[in-house]
């Protein structure tokens, strides 16, 4: 064996990039490969298929002024500022809930990750069903409670976007909740104890045992979501298709109907960078901001 | 052996004819083997573009949007291969190739014309005591016996009067006299904004939200589209093309079809032209390509199309043999339909403009959230901004 | 938990604020089954039910004859479970050097790695299509898998497990004679088993689903994904819904298998992971 | 200032008993230590005296008054945990004055009394510090500094220097005395240190399996044990047994040896299986040995001031001698030790006086 | 078998120095203990003779070659840590033979020598086991069977009994003590524990902050240390210590009580600071004291078969005194000594002699 005079150190160094070898040449090829590709294209204007031209800055500039993008990326900020908070705080809710129960957490805890294991595709569909304006259950079970005029949901531009928040919220909140349960199991129950022993009882020993112990699982949770989200597009591919006026038009979406409606490439590619560095900047504020409120340990 | 790839979408119904051309080739050619691509209209052109992009794709293909791919150079230009193997093209119809070609060279032919025609419920016609459509009717006899056809249980509607598709609205546009554009294939001008466009666009959002005998267009596509409703019952007429003769075939209730309505002053209008067939320039065996793009789109192919039970109205019709195959139900009502047609828009930057302008704007309207007047009237900036680009 | 006395009011309260969530992330469950037994006319009836008089299973079996769901099926299986597994290896191999090797660069490449997570897939969709055509892999199964064969998040949680296991347990394996690669065979994996099932089914879920590059990179019929089968029954004009939905319920059986048989190690690996304190 | 009453009380885990009725009255003021294997269920009776585990039978009374359904935080307890449990998001003043703020003290008492028992002390300078920040004493100290801030009437402790290294566990321990005699409060401590426990408490507590083996003065449990368990329990290296059989002149060993046994109030009949208790410092020089055994070594271990000599009896038990200063290493050792200092069981380890 | 050698070796961590340059010869057959506070190095060195840490500076030989880049698995040592560090997948069969089967041994080989180190330390019932239905007793025997499967030349042990309770403790170190005994392999052991140090050792090495304070055989450092860092360190409760300032007839204490010193080598000059060292177990009933100390009591510990009284020295100092048997509560205590027990050490803790 050639282990003879290489100081360990270095024969440490020597293994670790066998280990990461499958790693890389995997990243290389589907992730880096494409993402600085599509870096590069980003300053070009490309139709797919007659070669790129290099434009400078100008699909930045564009976008500036592009009024749907402006749109497009208020919907995204509305649908990550309402569908993040309500995934975070109903998982929690739900965990906590389901902490305290004694009998049947495992059937509980499959019910709710039911909606994450569905095909998005399925659960769409059933979903954008329910919101059906006259067949649909969901207005049949408003009107059965006295709603004369309920919403019009997917077929309204003013509701359109929380509908389809609403069944983000149903899809990912097992993931939240799964998450959420298990940094409630970590919780150590002596610090219960001694809480108890403090009176810290009821929403007392919430606010100031249970969600400051809980932090790390809900910092993660937060980074987690928040990336997803700003992703958000099968949803909103399946159940409104952008609609309507664009009511529901997120990023992604934008991004997906630029290259592969417009096929406009760099344009395309231009707004994911854009939202490369949104959802960049959030995270490394958020890791900034987490010893403010994270406690580890 | 010789191997030729084709893709087309279509419906589970749809597809009968398209596996018994490939069968039928592959045995009068045993030499060549056709490797069939079939992917649901949700997912094709996702496919095809996404792959001729890449360079590849299908050597041939089902297609709509022809300019759009023909501008990108992704199609073949057929105008020589016609002449040179003496492709019946004069059997079809000239106008309708229109839509098949950019500055006047052919990249694809047509497999049918789209014509639309009215199914109608018999028996909810009977129910509500209205007579049976005929071919006198105009959109007031159509709004008429729509708003007596429509039930209603508790402020839900248990059936619908009408249901119409959501891109067949230009269609309303001419019967009333109007235009989208000044010219549907070579464009200067956006004139959906004029009274005559206006007022038709307005008359279907007036269906929808005002008479609300017609279900808006998300919901239907929720309720599983017009298909869906006429054949559960819950819609008494619907617009559509002839696709429909093969779903509706085992419906357990009675039904026919009638002549589309004529406009208020009288005009008859009906969709001219239809999806076609195309070569990939880069297929590697373009002559065998060709050998079974002819066969396909010509007399062989249509006559299959023809016969079908499910088919529409072919687009061959100049051919003896492809009229005489074409035997579905109601034939005489499709064909003199058919006769009707007239161009819908097609030219490289619609895609853009719909997606981009006219949809959302017209979302408005259908959703009752905006007059017809106010929301084309918002985007005609931005729309002959793009024709001009 | 131990609380005395006082449970009761609260507890009841909370046990059936659940009951009502059950209802509610089941429901559109329960109303794929419902849908999938009903005969197509009823499917949209006024007021809509949930309740079938008379079921229609044979919808069920449909599926398979209608389109070709069980070769599909078996794809999905073959590509799905082949990817979670190189997900396992790749990732797990990755996240061996990051958590238990010193190498210079470590900190840089694990944050690019990380970055890769908030690189939308519709952007590298095309440059990626592009480098699998050019691999000649349109059409095959290492088409379908080797691009998802790597996951930065996987890697991100594997370490973050991999870091919890005790230092000494590696140092004794290495006075016991162990190399790296035994280390990472012999201790690292056993001991990291709880992480590896919940990425084992976070990959699976999220495979299992994958429905555009399926779509794009294989054209044959029997290439195809159960996702993409069940798409074909989605129409332009008309769908048949009993049978997407039936056809939809049996897709998620294997999903939901594979969450029931790791939800106990599921639960466990990503408290010990993310949130061991350490 | 209050006194501990358990009567007849008992736990039960899903319809599994640990304890078996437990019946102690601990006196105001007293410091009271619970010893015994573990599993004896010691940490279970502290948490029902704290309100941490329901009661399943049997009464707790704190201050006369029954407190069985009442909440912990209403009982005047404190408690120390073995693992601090200290709340690792506050800092040291904020873990300290948590039970205060709770209970809606002005700002301005609760950091009149956080300072006060933090100069009580000696961390004063840490207040400002989170815990993962202190060693382990440090914590201990803060640990405890929670519980004197709440001014309790019972403060209960379990095992609360385990996790402490030697030295600082002689520290903490004689800080602990000293705090009771300043406090005067009642406190419950237990531990499985020997030590601790004949040092600390005014009472001991020795547990067995549920049951209270027998409680009563450190001293006089060493001194005169009840059963050859409470015996072998206290003391380190603990007590030698070993066996033999009455015969007329006193006791036979295994070995045929007779050795005289000490006055006892009921002689026991000759035949009798006996257990004969010498602890290792019985052995230690005494001033007029009376009888002797002879030993084989195994091994000596000389800690500097002490030897222990481990050596077989008679019958193969191990026997262990305490040596003053450094025995020598020898194969065979003559140890001498008192009648006088014998203690005798029966053959189920009860004592015979 | 073999011996262990270090010469000059220094660590330091991202330039920070924790090691300063250690000698030390440690031969074969030898057991060797490190004692020192937290921190001051032990299992740094430790380990870095285990191959777990490089060497920054020096030289490490094992048998009499060096072996600073020798891989761990290749240096003929084994290490038994603090935490056990048992692989909880394996059973212990499979723990025990583990390093055996990377090195390819055959199947019959690895059973013969895992059942051989099961009956030496009578673990044979356990082998199908996990580590985690063992007691920590258990676990510490199946750590050291691990470490004596594999047939080490050189033992290493970090604080291998920490984490074991007082009882298990005793009993697994005399263990330890009969293993080297019946190995006769060289040993090297880290503790803080006085008495496993005392008890186990051929040679102690007490460090402090990177550095050897002295080497020797136990009982030699004991009694005769170096400098009241050692002396210190070694005895528990720790030595006292008395300031006190040279004078003519001997030394004077804070109060002015003069003390005769023993017989020194070079005698310090009056008005010189001197450190009067004396251990807790010196005024437990010396035969004939013939030097009497008048201290105030604090506290009296009663630990059955000896008392500590804590008491203020004249200067206010801390002193322990430990008395056989119960010692009567008193305020004042007159505490004989003998002077030749005494030890002298200067104002930097050195001794004289
Ligand atoms: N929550 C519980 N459920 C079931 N049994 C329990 C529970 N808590 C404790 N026990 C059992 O009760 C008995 C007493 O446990 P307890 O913790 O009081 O012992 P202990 O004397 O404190 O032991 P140690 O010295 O190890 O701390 C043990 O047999 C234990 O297994
Ligand atoms: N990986 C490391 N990086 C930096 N400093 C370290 C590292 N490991 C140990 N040290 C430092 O080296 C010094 C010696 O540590 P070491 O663990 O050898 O002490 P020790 O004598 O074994 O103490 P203890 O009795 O607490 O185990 C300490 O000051 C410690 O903080
Ligand atoms: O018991 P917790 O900490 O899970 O919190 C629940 C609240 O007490 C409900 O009031
Ligand atoms: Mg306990
Ligand atoms: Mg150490």
């Amino acid at each position: 064996m050639a282990r003879a005079r290489t100081p360990l150190r270095l024969r440490d160094e020597r293994v670790a990039w066998l280990f990461l070898l499958p790693s890389l040449v995997l990243f290389l090829l589907f992730t880096g490969l494409p993402v600085v590709a599509a870096l590069v294209i980003s300053f070009t204007q490309w139709d797919l298929f007659n070669p790129p031209q290099f434009v400078g800055l100008q699909n930045y500039t564009s976008l500036f002024n592009d009024r749907i993008f402006g749109q497009v990326m208020g919907n995204t900020g509305l649908y990550v500022l309402a569908s993040v908070p309500i995934q975070i705080v109903l998982g929690l809710l739900f965990a906590l809930g389901l902490n305290r129960v004694i009998h049947g957490k495992t059937v509980l805890r499959i019910a709710y990750f039911l909606p994450v294991v569905t095909s998005t595709i399925a659960a769409a569909l059933v979903w954008s069903w329910l919101f059906n304006t006259n067949f649909g259950v969901v207005n049949a079970l408003l009107s059965a409670v006295g709603i004369a005029e309920p919403p019009k949901w997917l077929s309204s531009s003013k509701w359109a976007m929380p509908a389809v928040i609403i069944v983000s919220v149903w899809q990912n909140l097992g993931n939240g909740m799964v998450l959420f349960l298990a940094g409630l199991q970590n919780i150590r129950q002596d610090v219960y104890d001694a809480a108890a022993l403090d009176a810290a009882r009821g929403w007392k020993r919430l606010w100031f045992i249970t969600l400051p112990l809980l932090s790390p699982t809900t910092f993660f949770v937060l980074i987690i979501t928040l990336i997803g989200s700003f992703q958000v597009f099968e949803l909103v591919f399946i159940m409104t298709n952008a609609g309507p006026a664009n009511a529901t038009n997120t990023l992604v979406f934008y991004i997906y109907q630029n290259g592969f409606q417009f096929y406009q490439m760099g344009y395309a590619s231009a707004a994911a960078m854009i939202l490369f560095a949104i959802v960049l900047f959030i995270t490394l504020v958020q890791y900034r901001l987490q010893n403010r409120w994270v406690h580890y340990g | 052996e010789t191997k030729v790839s084709f893709a087309y979408w279509g419906d589970p119904a749809e597809l009968p004819p398209f596996e018994k051309i490939v069968a039928d080739y592959e045995a009068a050619n045993p030499d060549v083997k056709i490797e069939v691509q079939h992917a649901p209209w949700s997912g094709y052109f996702t496919r095809l573009d996404a792959q001729l992009a890449a360079g590849a794709g299908p050597d041939v293909f089902f297609i709509t949007n022809v300019p759009t791919y023909a501008a990108r150079g992704q199609l073949e230009p057929l105008d020589k291969w016609i002449a040179d193997k003496g492709f019946p093209i004069d059997q079809f119809n000239p106008e309708a190739l229109l839509i098949h070609q950019l500055d006047d060279v052919l990249y694809s032919v047509p497999r049918d014309n789209d014509t639309n025609v009215l199914y109608y419920n018999k028996a909810a016609f009977d129910e509500a005591g209205v007579a049976y459509p005929t071919a006198d009717w105009d959109w007031a006899a159509l709004r008429d016996a729509a708003i007596k056809l429509t039930v209603t249980d508790g402020g839900r509607i248990t059936r619908y009067g009408l249901a119409i598709e959501k891109n067949n609205w230009s269609n309303w546009v001419r019967q009333n006299g109007g235009t989208t554009f000044d010219h549907p294939t070579r464009p200067t001008k956006f004139t959906l904004d004029e009274p005559k466009g206006l007022e038709a666009i307005q008359f279907i959002g007036d269906l929808i939200n005002v008479d609300k005998v017609t279900p808006n267009f998300t919901e239907l596509d929720q309720a599983g589209g017009t298909g869906q409703l006429f054949s559960s019952q819950q819609a008494a007429i619907v617009f559509a093309n002839a696709a429909r003769l093969g779903t509706f075939a085992d419906a357990d209730f009675e039904w026919a079809v009638a002549p589309l309505p004529k406009g208020p002053t009288g005009i008859r209008s009906n969709s001219l032209g239809g999806a076609g067939f195309g070569i990939n320039p880069n297929a590697k065996d373009k002559e065998a390509a060709w050998n079974f793009f002819a066969y396909l789109a010509g007399e062989p192919g249509q006559v299959v199309f023809a016969s079908a039970n499910a088919s529409a109205v072919p687009a061959q019709i100049g051919n003896a043999a492809v009229k005489a195959a074409f035997k579905a139900p109601f034939a005489d009502v499709f064909l003199s339909e058919a006769a009707n047609g007239k161009l819908n828009a097609s030219f490289p930057k619609y895609v853009d403009i719909t997606n981009l302008y006219l949809q959302p704007a017209l979302d408005l309207v259908w959703n009752g959230e905006a007059t017809a007047k106010d929301a084309i009237g918002g985007i005609v900036a931005d729309v002959t901004a793009k024709l001009a680009e | 938990m131990a609380r005395p006395t006082r449970h009761s009011a609260w507890d009841w309260v909370i046990f059936i604020a659940l009951l009502a969530g059950v209802i509610i992330t089941c429901a559109p469950f329960a109303w794929m089954i419902s849908t999938a037994i009903k005969p197509n006319a009823e499917v949209f009836r006024f007021p809509p039910t949930l309740w079938v008089e008379a079921p229609l299973w044979d919808n069920f079996l449909r599926v398979f004859t209608v389109i070709p769901f069980g070769r599909a099926f078996a794809n999905s299986l073959m590509v799905t479970g082949a990817i979670t597994i190189l997900q396992l290896i790749v990732c797990s191999m990755a996240a061996y050097a990051f958590a238990c090797l010193q190498f210079r660069g470590r900190e840089v490449l694990f944050l690019i790695y990380l970055a890769a997570l908030m690189v939308p897939s519709q952007v590298t969709l095309i440059p990626n299509f592009l480098v699998v055509r050019n691999l000649g892999w349109i059409d095959t199964y290492q088409g379908l898998i080797l691009p998802f064969a790597f996951s930065s998040f996987g890697t991100f949680l594997l370490r973050q497990y991999f870091k919890t296991i005790p230092r000494e347990l590696i140092e004794a394996s290495r006075l016991d004679g162990c190399s790296h690669w035994r280390i990472y065979l012999f201790i690292v994996l056993p001991l990291g088993k709880p992480a590896l099932a919940a990425l084992a089914i976070f990959a699976f879920v999220s495979q299992w689903n994958n429905f555009l590059w399926p779509l794009i990179t294989t054209t044959k019929p029997e290439m195809q994904t159960v996702q993409i089968a069940l798409s074909t029954l989605q129409g332009q004009f008309n769908t048949d819904w009993p049978l997407l939905m039936a056809g939809s319920v049996l897709a998620t059986m294997p999903v939901l298998a594979v969450f029931i048989l790791g939800n106990k190690a599921f639960i466990s690996g990503l408290t010990a992971g993310s949130f061991g304190g350490k | 200032m209050a006194d501990v009453q358990l009567s007849g009380v008992q736990k039960a885990y899903e319809g599994h008993r640990v304890l078996h009725g437990i019946d102690l009255a601990i006196e105001d003021g007293a410091f009271c230590v619970f010893v015994g294997p573990s599993g004896c269920g010691k940490s279970t009776l502290l948490r029902m005296i704290a309100g941490l585990e329901e009661v399943t039978a049997g009464v707790i009374s704190i201050g006369g008054a029954e407190v069985n359904d009442t909440d912990p935080a209403d009982r005047g307890v404190a408690m120390v945990f073995q693992s601090y449990a200290l709340y690792p998001h506050m800092n040291v003043a904020e873990n300290m004055g948590f039970g205060l703020r709770m209970t809606g003290t002005p700002r301005a008492e609760i950091d009149r009394r956080v300072s006060a028992a933090a100069e009580t002390l000696r961390i004063g300078e840490l207040l400002r510090r989170r815990p993962a920040q202190l060693s382990g004493g440090q914590r201990q100290r803060v640990a405890i500094g929670r519980a004197i801030t709440r001014r309790p009437e019972v403060f209960l402790f379990d095992e609360p220097l385990s996790n402490l290294d030697a030295e600082l566990r002689v520290q903490m321990r004689v800080e602990i005395a000293k705090l009771h005699k300043s406090l005067g409060n009642t406190m419950i401590y237990v531990t499985h240190d020997q030590t601790e426990a004949m040092t600390l408490a005014d009472k001991i507590v020795v547990m067995r399996a549920g049951r209270v083996e027998q409680a009563g003065k450190p001293l006089d449990l060493y001194v005169d044990p009840d059963n050859a368990f409470v015996a072998g329990f206290l003391g380190s290296p603990r007590m030698n047994f070993l066996s033999a059989t009455v015969s007329n002149g006193g006791a036979t060993l295994s070995d045929g040896q007779i050795i005289a046994l000490p006055p006892l109030f009921a002689s026991p009949t000759p035949g009798t299986a006996l257990s004969i208790g010498l602890r290792p410092e019985h052995f230690s020089q005494p001033s007029e040995p009376d009888a002797w055994l002879d030993l084989k070594v195994d091994v000596t271990e000389h800690l500097g001031g002490t030897s222990f000599v481990y050596a077989r009896g008679p019958g193969g038990e191990e026997v262990i001698i305490e040596q003053r200063g450094a025995a020598p290493e020898q194969d065979q050792i003559r140890a001498g030790f008192r009648v006088a200092d014998v203690l005798v069981f029966d053959a189920d380890g009860q004592r015979i006086r």
